[in-house]
């Protein structure tokens, strides 16, 4: 039961990310990942947001372990920020890791706060 | 035409290299079916390796940690291999690269559970956590991509 | 001079391939020392999931089973990037192949759980947990050749 | 302490496997793969003969998670037996895994046995 909400999620998220990775850097080009970014304040702002309310297992399992899992990403985060530095772009690869932890960690903070608030 | 390894930045997908730009268009259903089907899959190694190794509030997600600093290692490795032998299939990258190693990473998670660590009144595991995790996953980036540059190497016959 | 996909049968060392004939006398050290070192590391990982998974005697080995044919998967992918990039670096196959895939699977403890399920009078479990890794193992390794293989190979620019 | 016994048992089993595999195709050529073949069989042999002792969880790491586990091998005989199959050997391909099994599982029972009759 779990084991397929996590699968229909990821199979939610992970085509997700691709396509706002595309549509973002169609708008803002692609020298500095902006899409990337986006996917993990988006879903780092959802996950806050669903910890903090009171939900059934199978809401985590669908929207949390696989929705927000999916749709954000360490790996292609580090690769990015790899080669940004090996580029010679060693500031635009600090910028990229600081601030994609920075507004991550502040957006789940918000998205916990407002699910506090709105559940009293 | 093959991609330069100083190219490309960001792995899922950037449209200044050709290939990315053009993929949706040509092959929109298994582009997007290969992303899903490996996120699928990712996830899946992800839930159970986080359901086997369960963590408390408050205490160190040593899943999470593994897995995170492992897809880091895997993506430089997968990039590497991709670039010896001349990007490989048009599945390739969106299948594991975009699908598997990208859905069985988590960054929300990860900033979820630093959160939660402050939350339950533990800020020395929050911070040691965040910071383990960041500097980990670009060592292991940098190990996968440089390990596997190496062993790809002809070196002798 | 590169290999052809039929010739080599063991994939730890087959002394008709000219390359493998030669390693050891090369570079003794530096292959024995990858064969170690990456035995070192598959057989930790294969000790970790071990002890995450236990398993009661009489009962499944799911860990081992799913070490074993991830195992099998992965190398026949790996044989198949090596191909695809002309063997590689001379430690590559000792380094992944022999050690940390050789180290990560492993044959004793499989005949031994299975000879421990009849010992605790479950033939069922033995005989399934015996045919169910020998079929598993076989499609896993096809399946890891033939996906890298696909995945591999250039499709379009 | 476990940990580092397992390592040790591994940094010797990978090797021999290795070293063995090596001088067993120099004696009896390599269309067959007699050298995983031994390793597999050895291997198999020696835990069952540990199993069947009254041990330390020490020695287990080191003689039979290590040691023992990183001798043998599944890895290598599978794609042993798909090579063999590819290469018109289908016969050649039947023998090896079914020899395997059948050569390691009566090992196995041996040492097994053996051990227990030692131990009375």
């Amino acid at each position: 039961m779990n084991v397929l909400l996590v699968a229909l999620g990821a199979a939610l998220g992970a085509p997700l990310r691709y396509l706002t990775d595309r549509a973002v850097q169609a708008r803002f080009g692609s020298a500095f990942p902006w899409g990337t970014l986006t996917v993990n304040v988006v879903g780092s702002l959802a996950l806050g947001f669903l910890v903090g309310l009171p939900v059934a297992p199978a809401v985590s399992a669908l929207v949390g372990t696989g929705f927000c899992g999916a749709l954000t990403t360490w790996s292609t985060l580090s690769y990015e920020t790899l080669q940004l530095a090996r580029s010679g772009g060693r500031l635009r690869a600090l910028a990229n890791m600081l601030g994609s932890v920075a507004a991550s960690l502040a957006a789940a903070t918000i998205g916990y706060a407002l699910a506090r608030a709105l559940t009293g | 035409m093959t991609e330069r390894a100083g190219r490309r930045v960001d792995p899922d997908v950037d449209l200044r290299v050709p290939r990315d730009r053009r993929e949706l268009a040509r092959h929109p259903a298994a582009v997007v079916g290969a992303v899903a089907v490996g996120g699928v899959l990712g996830s899946l190694a992800r839930a159970g390796l986080q359901a086997a190794f369960p963590h408390g509030p408050g205490t160190f997600a040593w899943a999470t940690f593994g897995i995170n600093l492992t897809g880091c290692l895997l993506i430089g490795a997968l990039m590497a291999v991709l670039r010896a032998v001349g990007g490989g299939s048009a599945l390739a990258r969106p299948f594991l690269g975009v699908g598997v190693l990208g859905g069985f990473t988590t960054f929300s998670t990860y900033v979820v559970d630093v959160h939660q660590a402050l939350v339950a009144g533990a800020p020395g595991v929050a911070l040691g956590y965040l910071v383990s995790t960041v500097v980990g996953a670009l060592l292991a980036v940098w190990a996968g991509d440089t390990l596997a540059g190496r062993l790809l190497r002809r070196s002798d016959r």
